[in-house]
């Protein structure tokens, strides 16, 4: 994506697809039987953490292995505040976005003195060590292995008290996270949910601030980073401002990633910051397209659904499935697959990654575009079309 | 190498013995060649004689350097169409290693000395693989300078003593066909005209040479030959003489 | 004092392991600069030929047998060793030795997956940009991990030393002190000696061979060592199949002290990679320094003097040490300039 | 005084003495030119101005201020630009985005302005940027990416990038190594033109052609030491000149 | 309520570790399950309806709906687990989850089911807080605890070692490792010994020979190793390892002492379990009928006995059913009053109560030993001692399950 490739119409229809991807979400996904609040909420709130760690990793090239500090810091800022002022979310993503940006800051300062492999280690080591603390040491304040969760006497200062023996939920303004609107569709139950929404909507904020910078002078400024960093100091450059605001933008992102996975179920664990999470980020961004606007939200939207929708499948179910088959033959079938479904959904999702990297490097993204140019349309339209196909290909 | 002291009117032998009849020394058959899908060379079509010296000139982005490369068998660009036969070798079904084991070597145009190791070593690398050409020393002898500088590393070496490493590095190897990518370039005039008498040298043991070079008088005064690249496709092919003596031609194509 | 000795001597074992590991990493690493994440695979697949090994000597002839039923009500099975069928008490020698066995299996079984690995998919990632390498390498490792689990399944399987090599030797008493309070099983100590073993070979390979300088030349350039004659191809896939060997033989020797199970490899992998990483770019020297380096700070900082100054200390040591090394060395203990900086 | 002071520089590197007190004096709004064999220490002086190269001793004043031990960025923004020897571009961008970055850093090179105004909003610097492209005869290339120029091409790309900085001193290496002859002519042609508007240039180069049309001065450099300094017509003329770098049969 | 069944089908979801560390346990959780599911539905040889004291089961489903089941993965750690619970809830339509094999996360996805309003079984869950101070109206454990393990072990140990003892614990840097230890260390220090020390070691550490040496040293005669999964093989191996079993100290043999046992770690272990002490919930050897009835449906259709996790997933499952019978509704609430204070026998752990005041289940435990010459890769555990449900009894209000509220039963809208 250079600079002369990106037209304002592009641009405005990709916003506009955006917009429409969210607000049908639920009736794109439910085919997928992705249709339901918690999945859903999570491939916004994931395509926000991919979006923002795709700022530093995409345009300038410093791959951090340890962006999953930032979203659990932002998860116990944010359950934090839930326990000690208020359950309206909004006083609880403002702590998560100024703690992880805090932290990212320090962090970055840091880490940034260093590039390549040396930058990518020391991310992960300081990852490691927020990790193995909040597990351990800091437990009085991450309640360790079982997780920040909100308790009956917590003070909630501005809240009223609630009826005894009920815990209190999330919400905005009292519009509560988890209330949802039910409907039947075409055989299909369609979710309308709150939570949802709100990660909707912080999403597309999310997504249009990050196209605004990929399109600004910093944005070319930090691809001339990843490009040939050496020469941009010789042109009078300092870089570390640039790097370091592509990390507090990125790490703000994660944070609020992890302030919006409080929200919509407040509970923060530490696994959250362990280096296994920091290379899903990883992953995602570089399966959807790294570099690219709309590759890490595609690649986040896979693994998750991978995650949780392969993962439930049970051989009761494949056998309903394949049930139209005679029996020997569905038998066959049914042993052949469970392989990849159910306590094999890993397996598959290591499948795809190779197949992904060896046969569309670039990631899914590029292949979205292959097909779309088979079908010879304007690139940026047709948004719903593009991610249906993504998930029909995963 | 090939220690005859026969020099660049090597009619007097006939080389094509060893040769099926009517075939070239080296000869480029309507080579095609990409960079991805971007189509540079157009079909260069072009024989050789042994002992020959031949100029390959052209505008920056005429594609010397890509043709230059196309020959050694460089994965970049890639070869889609046509021959190129070496001594009755078909050098179009070869990598770049095997081109090099049958007797090519490029000295390529940005010297690409190998980072990380010593003047030394980049000459050893040079010898590990067969057929082995000068001895070290000889090319110490010849560019007192790398001598000097033997365990200093190579890419901190000048941008003139990086281009005698890179020349001494291919004359380690026992070559048949040398191809010089702008070999004057960044060259102190001294040093040039040491080149010069390097290449003169070279020329006296009959290795067939082709020199792309920016600095035409130069490479003419050495050449027998000159070849005229524009756009991929060969525009001029015919004596030295013929271009310093065609005022037109040379302010077309060379601006000289 | 005690104490102390005792820690180094416990910091060997692990420090072996993890220079072992950074060894053969740091080869396709810092040396074909390949991001492998399959790394960590590799050492478990070689622990897994030690279980595989065991399991084909120890496989039996079962006989249903006609009087005993077990609890659900099926004949119960009596099961004896092949190997003792066959050969006696050599059989029950060559199941009680199967882990240094397996060494023989091992090394040809993971020179040939590093070659087939290297042929079939690493080759065509060496141009590729390091991202899609970690996620190539990472399915992979995941594929590995996942066939594994299905075979083996997800517990841990002991693989005991031979008989002979589970005692403890008492350095305390061989140094004149206490008998009794400075003790190291022996099975760790050959572990060491192995790995140091393994080292050497490797080292003295690189140092007195010109191996080592062509690959370091192919890959700073590839095509020039290639417009030098070199088939600088082969050489990449004869240093993968070694490092994958060393992975291989670190986990065949590691079993007896850590029951494998099919995660072992992730558990390792980072590690792995900050020790290669502290030991600097492309510094096979550096890597082993750094294993010894972190595994023994590790052992020093589990004492409880040390915890007890230190809360939690024992769990952070080695990320701290290489956050430390790493600002004050920018290129980790011994790394080359220009090596993956970028 | 001129623009540009040097004074009693030296630099070594292990046991090579690669710079041995070197003075330097550039004259405000002249072309001074640096030439010497292969391996003098050219560009490694010029290392030294740039801050890439610290030296061991030594003064660097540039309009004011000494330049040792600031940024190779503070340097840059102090009016300094340089054009490598080897071309250092930025491989995977355009040929446009090649020359706005340069163009940006030289508006403010601080960082803060440069944030969020979206970049198609920039039509100033794209302008200006586009100007130095066609200076340099590239602005049909504009939209390639750069790392698919060919070498010559290359070359006059580093050009353009140290020409849209507009810097009170121009540092060039080689500018024309390389280079076709008729785009060699042209270079010159264009320097002469940029020089009158009082810009000063420092330059490096083995093509005598290009230094002989365009220096007013030369400086002469030979294993770390300056052996000559003088008017072009001189040098020429300078038996040590002609010994250690000229050779014979040159002009 | 939340996910009434309409249809002619009642959803249950089996939340089970499928990948990590448990994986194998998570698998026999699931097998536990679908063979409860079975008999549920009047499928296979009835299991355990047949024993169980509570008749109002009869095999045609529960309260005439088929059971169906929903199965997920919760890769031992709370994120997925309760992203899969959501799943369950939210989109099949579970109306009740249970299973998992980690305290951590069948306290995270308890809070989670007790906010959603559905009903929470626990599987495999040890630590004290999980009906302690982490306890929910909508939870249930039927598991023991670390401080019955305690309670029950002590008096073995006391019999075995003597009172003279000094414990040296190393115990997983975690809630279930630190409420262990505190139930041990209590429970041992009550018999006479003394606690030398107790080492916090990172939960996963692999190799745990650095905090095994300073054991060699300390002056204690006994290891106590709060460690479960892999780190309990990891750690005992390595104990025996470095010889601390053949060691004489304080003229006493060493002893390790391993409170928390499942016979599936201790086929990791392999020869190092022979001859120590720990508890379980449930063993496969038990002699009463119900246990042998679940020994033969489980192993015929298997061909292996269950695991104790296997066991308690089963009962949950089938105690989840009764209640609903009872209860005549699928109402969480109706089932939490089903299941408070409800007492039965017959599911393999002799009589039992469901306790109404933290929803804990109180019943024999049993102390075992590895067992010195096994009879097949299965057979690695001998019960040593059925402890009664009295003597490992406490108050509601004990300090090491203090701090949390029961709070009133959700039943979603
Ligand atoms: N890697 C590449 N990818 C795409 N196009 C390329 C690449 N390298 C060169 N080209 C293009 O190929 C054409 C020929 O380039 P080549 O380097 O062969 O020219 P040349 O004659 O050697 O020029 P010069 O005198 O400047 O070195 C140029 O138009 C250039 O833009
Ligand atoms: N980093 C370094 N380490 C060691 N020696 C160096 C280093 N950099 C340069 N040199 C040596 O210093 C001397 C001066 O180098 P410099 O690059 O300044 O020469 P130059 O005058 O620019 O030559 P050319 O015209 O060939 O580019 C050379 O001999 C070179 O080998
Ligand atoms: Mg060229
Ligand atoms: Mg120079």
């Amino acid at each position: 994506m250079t600079v002369s490739s990106s037209s304002p119409r592009g641009d405005m229809l990709m916003m506009l697809g955006m917009i429409v991807a969210i607000v049908f979400g639920p009736i794109i996904l439910a085919p997928f039987g992705a249709g339901y609040p918690d999945l859903m909420q999570k491939f916004a709130i994931y395509g926000i953490f991919a979006i923002g760690f795709n700022i530093l990793f995409g345009l300038t090239g410093y791959l951090s292995f340890g962006h999953a500090a930032f979203l659990g810091v932002g998860s116990y800022s944010a359950v934090w505040m839930f326990k000690l002022l208020s359950m309206n979310v909004i006083p609880a993503l403002i702590l998560a976005i100024l703690i992880s940006g805090l932290f990212a800051l320090v962090i970055g300062f840091i880490t940034l003195r260093r590039s390549g492999i040396y930058f990518a280690i020391l991310t992960l080591a300081f990852a490691q060590m927020s990790y193995n603390l909040a597990y351990s040491v800091l437990t009085p304040i991450t309640n360790g292995e079982t997780g920040l969760q909100l308790l009956l006497d917590d003070p909630r200062i501005l809240d009223a008290p609630l009826a005894s023996g009920d815990l209190p939920l999330a919400n905005l303004f009292g519009l509560q996270m988890n209330s949802t609107y039910e409907t039947s569709f075409l055989g299909m139950t369609l979710y309308f949910n709150a939570g949802y929404y709100l990660c909707g909507v912080i999403l597309l904020v999310a997504f249009y601030f990050a196209m605004r910078i990929f399109r600004s002078p910093l944005g070319m400024m930090l691809k001339a980073i990843k490009s040939n960093q050496n020469r941009l100091n010789y042109t009078g450059v300092n870089t570390r401002p640039y790097t370091l605001t592509a990390f507090v933008i990125s790490g703000i992102y994660a944070g609020l990633a992890g302030g919006l996975l409080a929200c919509t179920d407040p509970l923060a664990g530490a696994e959250r910051m362990q280096w296994t999470a920091s290379g899903e980020v990883v992953l995602m961004t570089i399966l959807g397209g790294a570099g690219t606007l709309l590759g890490p939200i595609i690649g986040a939207g896979a693994i998750k659904y991978f995650e949780n929708i392969f993962s439930a499948f049970n051989e009761s179910e494949l056998n309903a499935v394949f049930s139209f088959l005679p029996d020997g033959l569905r038998e066959a079938v049914v042993s052949v697959a469970s392989t990849f479904v159910g306590e094999g959904w890993q397996l598959t999702l290591g499948v795809l990654f190779m197949l992904i990297v060896i046969f569309l490097p670039g990631g899914l993204l590029e292949g979205v575009r292959r097909i779309l140019s088979l079908f010879n349309r304007p690139p940026g339209g047709g948004m719903e079309e593009r991610s249906a196909r993504v998930k029909s290909a995963a | 190498m090939t220690a005859s002291s026969d020099v660049a009117g090597s009619a007097a032998v006939d080389p094509r013995a060893r040769r099926p009849a009517g075939s070239a020394y080296f000869s480029c058959k309507d080579v095609h060649s990409y960079y991805g899908e971007s189509y540079i060379v157009q079909g260069v079509d072009f024989d050789i004689a042994e002992g020959e010296i031949v100029a390959l000139l052209g505008r920056n982005g005429a594609g010397k350097t890509s043709t230059l490369r196309t020959i050694a068998r460089t994965d970049v660009p890639e070869l889609r169409q046509g021959e190129i036969w070496l001594d009755g070798r078909p050098l179009h079904t070869m990598k770049a290693y095997e081109a090099a084991g049958e007797g090519v070597g490029l000295v390529p145009e940005d010297r690409r000395i190998i980072q990380g190791l010593t003047v030394a070593e980049n000459l050893q690398l040079a010898q590990i693989a067969p057929p082995v050409g000068w001895s070290i020393e000889r090319i110490y002898e010849l560019f007192p300078r790398l001598g000097e500088r033997r365990n200093q590393e190579g890419t901190t070496l000048s941008g003139g003593e990086q281009q005698m490493l890179a020349i001494g590095r291919t004359l380690a190897r026992d070559i048949k066909l040398l191809l010089l990518d702008e070999p004057y370039e960044g060259l102190a005039p001294v040093i040039v005209q040491e080149i010069e008498r390097t290449l003169e040298q070279i020329k006296a043991i009959g290795i067939t040479t082709v020199i792309v070079e920016q600095n035409a008088i130069a490479a003419l005064r050495l050449a027998d030959r000159a070849i005229i690249l524009d756009t991929g496709r060969v525009a001029f092919d015919g004596t030295a003489q013929e271009v310093l003596d065609n005022a037109e031609l040379r302010q077309e194509y060379l601006a000289i | 004092m005690d104490a102390i000795l005792l820690q180094i001597l416990n910091g060997l074992d692990k420090s072996s392991a993890y220079a072992m590991i950074a060894l053969g990493l740091t080869l396709i690493f810092g040396t074909l600069g390949v991001v492998n994440f399959a790394h960590g695979a590799l050492f478990m697949l070689g622990a897994f030929c030690a279980v595989t090994v065991h399991r084909l000597l120890s496989l039996d002839i079962v006989t249903l047998s006609a009087t005993e039923k077990t609890a659900w009500g099926t004949p119960m099975e009596i099961r004896t060793p092949y190997a003792e069928a066959w050969f006696g008490d050599f059989g029950t020698w060559l199941i009680d030795w199967s882990v240094p066995v397996s060494i023989l299996v091992a090394i040809p079984f993971m020179l040939l997956f590093g070659v087939l690995m290297e042929r079939g998919l690493i080759r065509h990632f060496y141009k590729r940009p390091h991202a899609e390498q970690i996620l190539v390498t990472f399915g992979l490792a995941i594929v590995l991990q996942e066939i594994i689990k299905s075979w083996f399944g997800a517990n841990p399987i002991p693989q005991p030393a031979p008989e002979a090599l589970r005692g403890m030797i008492d350095f305390g008493a061989a140094i004149g002190l206490e008998a009794g309070n400075v003790v190291y099983p022996a099975w760790r100590f050959i572990y060491f000696l192995f790995a140091m073993g393994v080292i050497g070979i490797v080292f003295a390979f690189l140092r007195y061979t010109t191996f080592g300088m062509v690959v370091r030349a192919g890959m700073a350039d590839r095509e020039t060592v290639g417009l030098l004659g070199i088939n600088i191809d082969r050489r990449f896939t004869i240093t993968f199949g070694a490092a994958a060997a060393i992975a291989g033989l670190a986990g065949v020797m590691y079993t007896p002290i850590l029951s494998p199970d099919y995660h072992l490899g992730m558990d390792f992998l980072v590690l792995s990679f900050v020790v290669v990483v502290v030991g600097g770019m492309g510094s096979l020297p550096g890597a082993v320094a750094a294993g010894f380096l972190l595994g023994i700070l590790q052992s020093f900082a589990s004492m409880n003097e040390v915890k007890s100054l230190l809360p939690g200390i024992d769990q952070i040591i080695i990320y701290l040490v290489a956050v430390v090394i790493l600002l004050t060395r920018p290129r980790g203990l011994m790394g080359r300039k220009g090596v993956m900086e970028t | 005084m001129g623009i540009l002071n040097v004074s009693s520089i030296n630099m070594h590197f292990g046991g090579l003495q690669a710079l041995n007190n070197v003075n330097l004096d550039v004259r405000q709004g002249t072309v001074h030119a640096i030439i010497g064999p292969n391996g003098a220490g050219k560009s490694t002086l010029l290392n030294c101005f740039v801050g890439r190269l610290t030296p061991d001793t030594g003064v660097v004043d540039f309009d004011g201020i000494s330049l040792i031990g600031l940024k190779p960025h503070e340097i840059n923004q102090a009016g300094v630009s340089r054009v490598f020897q080897t071309p250092e571009i930025f491989g995977d961008l355009s040929l446009l985005e090649n020359v706005m970055i340069p163009a940006f850093a030289k508006r403010d090179g601080s960082y803060r302005q440069n944030l969020w105004a979206p970049l198609r909003g920039e039509s100033k610097i794209r302008e200006r940027a586009m100007a130095a492209l066609a200076d340099v005869k590239m602005a049909d290339k504009a939209g390639m990416i750069a790392n698919t120029l060919s070498r010559g091409d290359k070359r006059r790309l580093e050009l353009a990038m140290g020409l849209v900085q507009e810097p009170k001193l121009l540092l060039l290496d080689e500018p024309t190594a390389g280079m076709a002859r008729a785009d060699t002519n042209a270079t010159i042609a264009l320097l002469k033109e940029i020089s009158a508007t009082g810009l000063t240039m420092v330059i490096i180069e083995h093509d005598m052609h290009v230094v002989f049309s365009l220096a007013e001065r030369i400086t002469v450099l030979a294993q770390g030491t300056v052996i000559a300094e003088d008017e072009p017509a001189k040098i020429k003329g300078h038996p040590k000149v002609q010994e250690a770098y000229l050779g014979g049969t040159h002009s | 309520y939340t996910n009434e069944p309409k249809g002619g089908t009642v959803t249950l979801g089996f939340n089970v570790p499928q990948s990590g560390a448990y994986a194998d346990e998570g698998a026999d959780e699931l097998r536990a399950y679908q063979l409860a599911v079975e008999h549920l539905n009047g499928e296979g040889d009835g299991g355990l309806l047949n024993t169980f004291s509570s008749k109002a089961l009869k095999g045609n489903g529960v309260l005439g709906k088929k059971v169906a089941y929903v199965t997920g993965d919760t890769q031992t750690k709370s994120d997925a687990a309760r992203a899969s619970a959501k799943r369950m809830i939210e989109k099949d339509g579970a109306v009740m989850v249970t299973g998992g094999s980690s305290s951590g996360v069948a306290v995270a996805v308890q809070s989670l089911c007790q906010d959603m309003g559905v009903i929470f079984m626990a599987g495999l869950t040890h630590s004290n807080d999980t009906t302690g101070k982490d306890k929910r109206a909508n939870g249930f454990r039927h598991f023991f605890n670390a401080y019955m393990s305690g309670a029950a072990l002590a008096p073995v140990l006391k019999a075995n070692y003597g009172t003279d003892r000094k414990a040296y614990h190393l115990t997983a840097d975690y809630t279930w490792g630190w409420t262990q230890e505190e139930s041990i260390a209590a429970s041992t220090e009550a018999i006479g010994w003394t606690t030398v020390k107790k080492v916090r070691t990172p939960l996963g550490a692999g190799d745990f020979s650095q905090y095994i040496t300073p054991v060699l040293n300390s002056g204690a005669d006994v290891l106590i190793l709060n460690h479960y999964g892999r780190d309990m093989v990891n750690s005992l191996t390595q104990a025996v390892q470095f010889g601390l079993r053949d060691k004489m100290v304080n003229g006493k043999k060493f002893e390790v002492v391993v409170p928390l046992y499942s016979r599936l770690m201790a086929q990791g272990a392999g020869e190092a379990v022979k001859g120590i002490f720990g508890s379980t919930n449930w063993h496969w050897t038990l002699q009463d009928e119900a246990s042998k009835a679940f020994v033969k449906s489980f192993g015929q259709k298997y061909g292996f006995p269950p695991s104790q996790a296997a066991q308690t997933c089963y009962a949950q499952a089938l105690l989840y059913a009764d209640a609903a019978e009872r209860a005549g509704t699928f109402d969480p609430c109706g089932i939490v009053k089903a299941l408070e204070g409800f007492e039965f026998d017959g599911l393999g752990n002799g009589p039992t109560l469901y306790r109404a005041e933290d929803h804990q289940c109180f019943k024999k435990v049993l102390v075992v030993k590895g067992k010195e010459n096994p009879e097949s890769k299965f057979d690695l555990l001998e019960v040593v001692d059925e402890v009664p449900a009295e003597q490992v009894m406490y108050a509601p209000d004990h300090p090491m399950f203090a701090g949390g509220e029961l709070g009133t039963c959700n039943s979603g809208a």
